[in-house]
């Protein structure tokens, strides 16, 4: 056995189902190698994947932490690795993985027994999934859940079949979704997500949980402010270059604070406060 | 040099307050006695700052490259030196001309602060040149240096006192330091050692970098949208070696990118933080295409092409230059 | 993820005996991606592409290896057979497991070894393979041929007969070329003129051909099936349109010193002349530098005299810019300049002349009107020499390395009619080898020898001096009877090397076309592709491409016609897709590529690119015009950034091709 | 296998005798089609030598051949069209540039030249091309195995 | 306190690489550096800045961490085994001992960097005073005593004496072993020290930036700071080369790569990294720090806002004034931290 557990060094995991979402969206799922989850973790964290000989990329955990079987990653591609993984990861192929790292969504103390509102576009829904699936698991513990989801188009929903069939079954849950532009069969709401915000005027007495494209994030924001919401209400996660997942190499920094390790949760109260650089 | 200073600044406000340039890159005074620092003057009241004296080394060609992309005329002081850089950049398409105004300064050469503490001078205060006499005065005591003694390592290689290109020119020429000997005579060394010391000598030289890249990103030659060492789908992507091979390769490849383009100003050599003797691969290219090419120097213009993208039908073979001294 | 197929092939025994071709699949098997992996006896064979066909539907491979012969030889077939399952026919990579293996190595192990490594290096390339699509370009209707001889215009009629417009550029102010100048033609001593005259009269009034004479080729740019071509007109200084041809100008032209090209000199003509009397155009040219209008201002006699009133001294050149889809290069050939060749007098002496001078002199229309006389005396020869081989098949460094190859014939023609009609002259022929290979050629040497008693001596001639009695002496040596000679003659023809047309060098570099060492113009392939140059749309015919006949020279003309018909054809054409790319973020705009690239594919264009920061900027890049280039790759290296790649070719291709075989 | 058998005999005998691994550059046009002239005439050359074929000689970047060295090649061979022949008209006059500054440069910095060949071969050369590949890899052999330009990460 | 004469220091060098392997400052090529003892090193104990900080002896340039052998769909990940070889470092100054503790801060923090603990706890430290402060010196800027440079061990260089002082317990158990080699110090000689160590403090505060303080304000005023517009016109003539940070002692950025060898191998390494690099932050859909304005305020709003945020008001500067000597246009944090004060009137 080897003297060196540094936190650099990944575990190995074994790819046990792939999913195509939409176009250029896959979900991974990941176990040990011999079956079972390889790390516990809270809605809202990361884990660092990597191909040997690519290099390390850092996801947010799609699956529930009340998931005991397996870790889900729902990747969009766009990089050189996310691109790799597009092509090449095969049910059966085992990939090296470290973490959980960063911070969470409160879900055990200041989002409990709150309505939570969850706001998301495209790619943004991979960890609100983590969140939404743990809340309708202790259905008990949270008040009433709203999902507002746009994406471009029908066939970029990413887990269309949960977010129709399973989630608006729960109780006290509805999803509204939304698209960019009409299209043929499609009888929900079209237009962008800030504007279906106002349209389906939410009370400004919920948590809001946003993830989304900059540009969805900065006028869901102003609509949610609009609409009465505080800053302190509104909790989002961001994404910067990152590396080591642990606050050192010196990449994800805005300010003092590390997105992997301070973030990627940040309340927009507290990115107020922090230098205009993501 | 105190009159070519006031020279300047008067010319640079001239220049900044009719608003025929909009910035002009020049020197600033620094907090030590030699510290001069390049720095870009936006308003005739800031050229306050601007000096010039023995400490003015640095080539400010390169400041043209962000100065052509956001399209603000620029007014650069050249030494004679620094105007072979500018004419590269033109010959490479990296700096329009339209956004330069080229003023030559005369130059007798520039010290080296690095000779001067090899003197075993320590916690200098104060350094004056008076009549080829360097006085170096520090906490410890005061002493005099010959001027020649401590001129930069590229001052001694001096091309002369000529301007390749300027708009105007700042005073009369000064004599520039008499070159020392064979521009060549290094490579010369190096070249008669066997195949084994050479080996072993460039082991040592470039097992001492760090990969800082301050050679790289001073080097007028170098001006790539984006060096082929930052480029992850290259094969040569890498900031830091992680085998001795690497950094054989960075400055293997890094003269042989240069190579015709590299003016020889000496830069690269000066600014290594390690003392790596980074000059003597750039020499020997230019050694090897004056010889096998003839005669040739970048940026003594702005148009003729560079040996790589010419050749004569009857140009030496390969085998013959790999011959001389075989290992 | 990618799927590979891999397929070994036995090519029978000839990779199957060095190479176990089993032990090859077997190999490939564990490499990442290889889905598939099999043998085959004959992979080129319906079978063998069955076996792709059948494997690619059930593996779902998208990638295709085949290990077998040279590129060279089945990449196509492979190519085509991928793409007919669906795979872009570049993403097939050939392993040469024949050529370079199964028949270099006897050993097997060895043989098996190399075998699995060339597979392994396929493979990692065929990784990196993008789907490659030929680009379509508009091909212009009309073709251009440059000479007006006989193999330009056969070449244009051909091109013109099959409904193509075709323009014929000539240097001279009439076309004709060479051929108008030869008396009579071997080996059946036809009139020249008489099998010529028609056909240039075909050219010159056929609705599809147009003539440029006194005209040369001034620029070309452009690419396969679309040339632009700057031609230049010279000024005529005659209204070619409103001139008859009635002649009566160059007859009262009162300069008549200056020799005439059409006779080599041995005739004068005035400033303002018609080259040859079937000349055509039949319009007159004026020679600015004799003219004595042009040189003092007085004069203007041809002015006055014209019925047409058609001379114009004050026409300028013309630049006619024209567009082709394909060119012909026939631009002929010159004879050698003897002025390194003092030995045999033909500065010295008059009566020693030329074989095309003989051809003038011998001529009915010729400065003598066909009567043989010597020169310097005007009196008939009583014996003459013919010399061949001046200047061909020299090593000494003053000629030409290769044969010329219609001297032996038309040494035997030229002396055969000295001795038929002037049968009291005495024919001696000095020859190295008398080579007569060709459809009745020996036959026609025989009766020179046979019938019409010329003297064939093998031997050299070394030197010809005049002689006190205003003869020649010429020493030669017999190398049959081992003897030095030294005989008499009253003329001596100089069988005078063949060269390539002056300034085809010139020619060759605007047509990016190459050449060889002695200026010829090179064939794409010197068996199977003889009448095209390697630049693709250029054609060639008659001696610019190497020594030869008139028949050959025809039928190369014919052959390069049908070459441009079949090009003519198409609307439009596919271009190879292998050809570089710039990627423009990171390009710097040096333009290094530019400078090395031969085919002026690459252009700096100023474009708005993102740079790598993110942010729009405007600066200038290397553009690459995908038609223009050829895919070399200089220009890749050329560049220090990486930002020029070459398709098919890519650095990272080559790199996992290094990486695999080190 | 018999050669499988030698192979093991050897083993335990003495260690496996040095064979250097030979990456050869081709243009296709010429060289290549020169290695192939080779193959039909049956000309031998050892097995060593493995080619890359590109399209023209100077498509061959000095960093293809550096990386070669590094990944463990014993010896590089870049083969072209003679000068003047070039399929491309002038690319392997600006290989012959490239090579030049690059041997001269490897010489300097004390690199084995013997090490790097630059040969132009034409289509008709096979017998040529054969017996330039024999003797490359004989002088490869005499040489040993390069170590110096070697990248030694991952070599275990 | 002990002391040991001049004549007798290739003993003890030759005593201490018994210990471990050990470095010291070293003339190479006129250039003064750690390296590595032997038998024939020139040591130089007189130069008080080597040429780059020791930082590497923990926080190396490249650092293998792991190695993966891929084989089909098969991963196997071996970890680098942690350095467990003993090192000495001696005559390190008061500055880069500082460093030290700057670097202990971010890499011991949880989670712990086990390569750099491991290399950190191998290691014994000497200090050494600085005899003859140099012109780019300001650590009195941080309240660090060149006149007290502390480590396992402190050492004054006095004439030719050189006197010993351990300071821990690894500290004492390495001076236990050179017991023979050590003499007793006596009161006179604990004089000599002190006079020393005024002289020292005199010298420094005749230094060009002898009376250099940088103020605690900044750290207070993070957003001011970043918006200030001084960042413009220093970072204009900023190379964007990454001199500074590989020869300061507290940077610490790095990089994580992979290098593929054959036939499935691969070797993960972690090197030096610096936030001037360009591809720094740059991700597939954009980079946050797009230009070298950002480059260079990111470092510098590093050293004198964020981690004094985070650390109590300690400056990540140690004022050993190696950025100031190698920077190829004269750009440092000196002159920042000055035009930054001036324009926030701090």
């Amino acid at each position: 056995m080897c003297n060196c557990q540094d936190t650099l060094i990944p575990q190995i995991g074994v790819v046990t189902d792939v999913c195509r979402e939409t176009a250029d969206v896959k979900t991974y799922r990941v176990e040990k190698p011999g079956g079972g989850k390889l790390f516990e973790h809270l809605p809202g964290q990361c884990a660092l994947l990597s191909v040997p000989g690519m290099g390390e990329a850092i996801f947010s955990i799609t699956s529930s932490p009340t998931n005991k079987n397996y870790l889900e990653f729902s990747i969009k591609r766009c990089g050189s690795i996310t691109t790799y993984l597009d092509d090449e990861l095969e049910v059966g192929q085992e990939i090296a993985v470290r973490g959980p790292y960063g911070n969470h969504f409160p879900v055990e103390d200041k989002l409990r027994g709150k309505d939570v509102l969850f706001i998301a576009g495209g790619i943004g829904l991979a960890p609100m999934r983590s969140v939404i699936n743990y809340m309708l698991d202790k259905r008990d513990q949270f008040g009433s859940i709203d999902i507002v989801y746009g994406a471009r188009s029908r066939e970029d929903f990413v887990r269309y079949q949960e977010l129709t069939e399973i989630w608006p079954k729960q109780p006290k849950t509805k999803v509204h979704l939304t698209i960019d532009k009409p299209q043929e069969g499609w009888t929900g709401n079209v237009g962008f997500v800030p504007a279906f915000l106002k349209a389906l005027q939410f009370t400004p007495d919920k948590t809001v949980l946003l993830c989304g494209p900059p540009i969805m994030i900065k006028l869901c924001l102003a609509a949610l402010i609009e609409m009465g919401f505080k800053k302190n209400q509104v909790y989002t996660t961001l994404e910067l270059k990152m590396k080591c997942g642990i606050g050192k190499c010196g990449r994800c920094n805005i300010g003092k604070k590390y997105v992997c390790k301070d973030g990627p949760v940040f309340t927009c109260d507290e990115l107020d406060e922090m230098p205009d650089e993501y | 040099m105190q009159k070519i200073a006031a020279l300047m600044r008067q010319k640079a406000q001239e220049l900044l307050s009719s608003g025929q340039v909009q910035q002009v890159a020049a020197w600033r005074k620094g907090q030590l006695a030699y510290d001069n620092a390049p720095a870009v003057f936006t308003s005739p009241e800031a050229c306050a700052d601007l000096v010039y004296d023995e400490f003015c080394p640095a080539n400010l060609s390169k400041y043209l490259l962000a100065a052509t992309k956001k399209k603000l005329k620029t007014a650069v002081f050249l030494k004679p030196c620094d105007t072979y850089g500018v004419n590269q950049l033109l010959k490479d398409n990296r700096v329009q001309r339209e956004y330069v105004y080229a003023i030559g300064t005369p130059c007798q050469g520039m010290l080296d602060i690095k000779k001067i503490r090899a003197h075993g001078l320590k916690g200098i205060t104060r350094i004056t040149v008076s009549e080829g006499v360097v006085q170096v005065e520090t906490v410890y005591g005061t002493q005099n240096l010959p001027q020649r003694d401590v001129l930069l390592d590229k001052c001694l290689q001096c091309k002369g006192n000529a301007y390749m290109i300027a708009d105007t020119e700042i005073g009369e020429k000064l004599a520039t330091p008499e070159p020392r000997g064979d521009a060549f005579a290094a490579v010369k060394r190096i070249e008669a050692l066997p195949p084994e010391e050479r080996f072993k000598f460039w082991q040592q030289e470039l097992s001492k970098c760090i990969r800082c890249n301050a050679c790289r990103d001073i080097c007028p030659a170098c001006s790539c949208e984006q060096c082929i060492f930052d480029n992850p789908a290259a094969p040569v992507a890498g900031k830091a070696f992680a085998d001795p091979v690497e950094e054989n390769m960075f400055h293997l490849i890094r003269a042989y990118h240069v190579a015709g383009r590299c003016v020889g100003c000496g830069e690269c050599a000066r600014v290594c933080p390690q003392g790596v003797k980074l000059g003597l691969l750039n020499l020997k290219f230019m050694k090897d295409i004056n010889t096998f090419y003839g005669p040739y120097q970048a940026g003594s213009d702005a148009t003729t092409p560079a040996p790589q993208v010419t050749f004569t039908q009857g140009d030496v073979e390969p085998s013959a230059a790999g011959q001389k001294g075989r290992s | 993820m990618q799927k590979i197929g891999v397929f070994v092939c036995w090519c029978g025994s000839n990779i199957a005996t060095t190479v176990d071709v089993a032990q090859v699949v077997a190999a490939v098997k564990t490499i990442p991606n290889v889905a598939f992996a099999a043998d085959y006896k004959y992979m080129c064979s319906e079978g063998g592409q069955e076996l792709i066909h059948k494997a690619v539907q059930d593996y779902q491979l998208d990638r295709i290896v085949v290990c077998s012969c040279s590129p060279r030889m089945h990449e196509a077939t492979f190519r085509n057979c991928a793409e007919q399952v669906g795979i872009n026919p570049y993403l097939v990579e050939i392993a040469n497991i024949r050529e370079q293996c199964s028949w270099i190595i006897k050993d097997r192990a060895q043989a098996t070894a190399k075998a699995i490594q060339l597979a392994k290096a396929a493979i990692a390339k065929v990784r990196f393979n993008t789907p490659l699509t030929p680009g379509e370009s508009k091909v212009v209707k009309r073709a251009l041929v440059i000479g007006g001889g006989i193999a330009g215009i056969q070449a244009a009629l051909d091109i013109a007969e099959a409904g193509y417009k075709v323009d014929i550029v000539e240097r001279q102010p009439a076309i004709g070329g060479r051929m108008a100048q030869l008396d009579k033609t071997f080996p059946t001593l036809d009139c020249s003129a008489c099998i010529l005259t028609p056909k240039m009269m075909d050219a010159a009034n056929h609705p599809n051909i147009k003539l440029y004479t006194y005209s040369e080729v001034e620029a070309v740019s452009g690419f396969v099936g679309n040339f632009e071509v700057k031609i230049r007109q010279k000024a005529r200084s005659v209204d070619a349109k409103r001139c008859t041809g009635c002649g009566i100008c160059t007859e009262k032209c009162p300069s008549r010193k200056t020799s005439s090209e059409f006779e080599l000199g041995l005739k004068t003509r005035g400033a303002i002349y018609i080259p040859f009397s079937q000349a055509l155009p039949k319009v007159p040219v004026i020679d600015r530098e004799h003219c004595l209008k042009f040189q003092t201002g007085k004069c203007g006699i041809c002015s006055k005299v014209c019925p047409a009133e058609c001379i114009d001294y004050t026409q300028q050149d013309e630049i006619i810019t024209e567009h082709y889809g394909a060119i012909v290069a026939a631009t002929g050939f010159d004879l050698l300049p003897l002025d390194k060749f003092g030995e045999y007098g033909y500065q010295d002496s008059p009566d020693v002349i030329t074989s095309l001078e003989f051809e003038r002199l011998t001529n009915a229309t010729g400065p003598t009107e066909g009567h043989l006389v010597c020169p310097s005396t005007g009196k008939e020869p009583k014996s003459v020499i013919i010399v061949s081989c001046v200047g061909s098949r020299d090593t000494s460094g003053r000629g030409k390395t290769y044969c010329s190859k219609i001297c032996c014939m038309y040494n035997a023609k030229q002396a055969m009619y000295i001795r038929e009609k002037y049968p009291q002259i005495d024919v001696t022929v000095f020859y190295i080898d008398v080579r007569t290979p060709g459809k009745a050629f020996d036959e026609f040497y025989r009766r020179a020898v046979e019938e019409f008693n010329v003297h064939y001596i093998k031997g050299q001639v070394g030197k010809v001096l005049k002689d006190a009695r205003g003869g020649l002496t010429v020493f030669a040596s017999d190398l049959l009877s081992d003897k030095h000679l030294m005989l008499h003659a009253d003329m001596v023809i100089l069988a005078t090397a063949v060269k390539p047309a002056a300034g085809a060098r010139k020619l060759a570099t605007m047509l990016t076309a190459s050449m060889d060492n002695d200026d010829f113009f090179t064939e794409a392939h010197p068996k199977l592709r003889p009448v095209e140059s390697p630049t693709a749309g250029i054609f060639l015919a008659g001696m610019c491409q190497g020594p030869k006949d008139i028949p050959e020279t025809v039928s190369q003309a014919g052959a390069a016609a049908v070459k441009v018909v079949g090009l003519l054809a198409k609307d439009k054409l596919r271009t190879n897709p292998c050809v570089a790319h710039c990627q423009e973020n990171i390009c710097s705009g040096c333009l290094a590529c530019e400078k090395v690239c031969p085919y002026g594919a690459i252009t700096a264009e100023t474009k708005t690119v993102i740079n790598l920061a993110g942010v729009k900027e405007q600066r200038t890049v290397a553009v690459v015009n995908q038609t223009l280039c050829q895919g070399c790759g200089a220009c890749t290296v050329a560049c220090p950034a990486a930002a020029m790649d070459l398709k098919g070719f890519s650095n990272q291709e080559i790199l996992a091709e290094v990486d695999a075989l080190c | 296998m018999l050669g499988e058998k030698v192979t093991v005999a050897d083993k335990t005998a003495a260690p496996a005798p040095f064979e250097p691994k030979i990456v050869a550059f081709c243009c296709n046009w010429c060289s290549y089609a020169g290695a192939d002239g080779a193959g039909t005439a049956r000309k031998q050359y050892p097995a060593n030598v493995k080619i890359i074929r590109v399209p023209c000689s100077c498509r061959v970047n000095p960093l293809f051949i550096l990386r070669a060295f590094q990944r463990g090649a014993d010896g590089v061979i870049l083969c072209g069209c003679h000068p003047g022949d070039c399929h491309y008209m002038t690319g392997n006059y600006y290989t012959r540039r490239r090579l030049t500054l690059l041997m001269s440069m490897l010489n300097f910095m004390g690199v084995a030249t013997e090490r790097l060949r630059v040969e132009w071969v034409s289509a008709s050369e096979g017998a040529r091309f054969a017996e330039i590949m024999t003797s490359f890899v004989e002088q490869i052999t005499a040489l040993g195995a390069n170590v110096k330009l070697r990248d030694l990460r991952c070599k275990k | 306190m002990f002391k040991i004469a001049k004549a007798k220091w290739p003993e003890l060098w030759q005593a201490l690489a018994r210990e471990g392997q050990l470095y010291l400052p070293a003339l190479v090529d006129g250039k003064t550096d750690f390296a590595p003892w032997q038998k024939d090193t020139k040591v130089d104990l007189l130069t008080a800045v080597t040429a780059k900080s020791l930082k590497q002896l923990f926080f190396a340039q490249v650092e293998p961490l792991m190695h993966f052998q891929t084989s089909g769909k098969k991963v196997a990940v071996t970890p680098q085994e942690l350095p467990a070889q003993p090192t000495i470092a001696f005559g390190v100054r008061a500055c880069d001992l500082a460093g030290f503790t700057i670097l202990d801060k971010v890499f011991l923090k949880e989670p712990v960097d086990t390569f750099y603990r491991a290399r950190r706890e191998n290691c014994t430290l000497i200090g050494l005073a600085c005899g003859f402060p140099e012109e780019t010196c300001f650590c009195q800027t941080f309240n660090i005593d060149a006149a007290s440079p502390a480590g396992d061990i402190q050492t004054w260089l006095v004439w030719d004496n050189l006197y010993w002082e351990s300071r821990t317990g690894k500290g004492q158990q390495l001076t236990a072993k050179l017991a023979a080699l050590l003499t007793e110090a006596t009161a006179e000689d604990a004089k000599l020290v002190q006079a020393q160590q005024t002289k020292i403090r005199e010298t420094l505060s005749k230094l060009p930036l002898g009376r250099l303080r940088f103020s605690p304000e900044l750290a207070k005023h993070e957003q001011e700071v970043f918006n200030s517009k001084v960042w413009e016109k220093l970072s204009a003539t900023c190379l964007s080369c990454c001199g500074c940070t590989y020869v300061c002692p507290t940077c610490h950025c790095y990089d994580v790569r992979d290098y593929a060898g054959k036939d499935g191998a691969v070797e993960r390494f972690r090197c030096w990294d610096s936030c001037m690099n360009g591809d720094f932050t740059k991700m597939a859909h954009g980079n946050p720090r797009k230009g070298q304005l950002e480059r260079f305020r990111q470092r510098y709003m590093h050293k004198l806002v964020y981690f004094p945020e985070d650390y109590e008001g300690t400056f990540a500067c140690v004022g050993c004034g190696r950025c100031l000597r190698i920077c190829p246009v004269n750009l440092n944090i000196v002159k920042v931290a000055k035009e930054l004060e001036v324009d926030l009137h701090v």
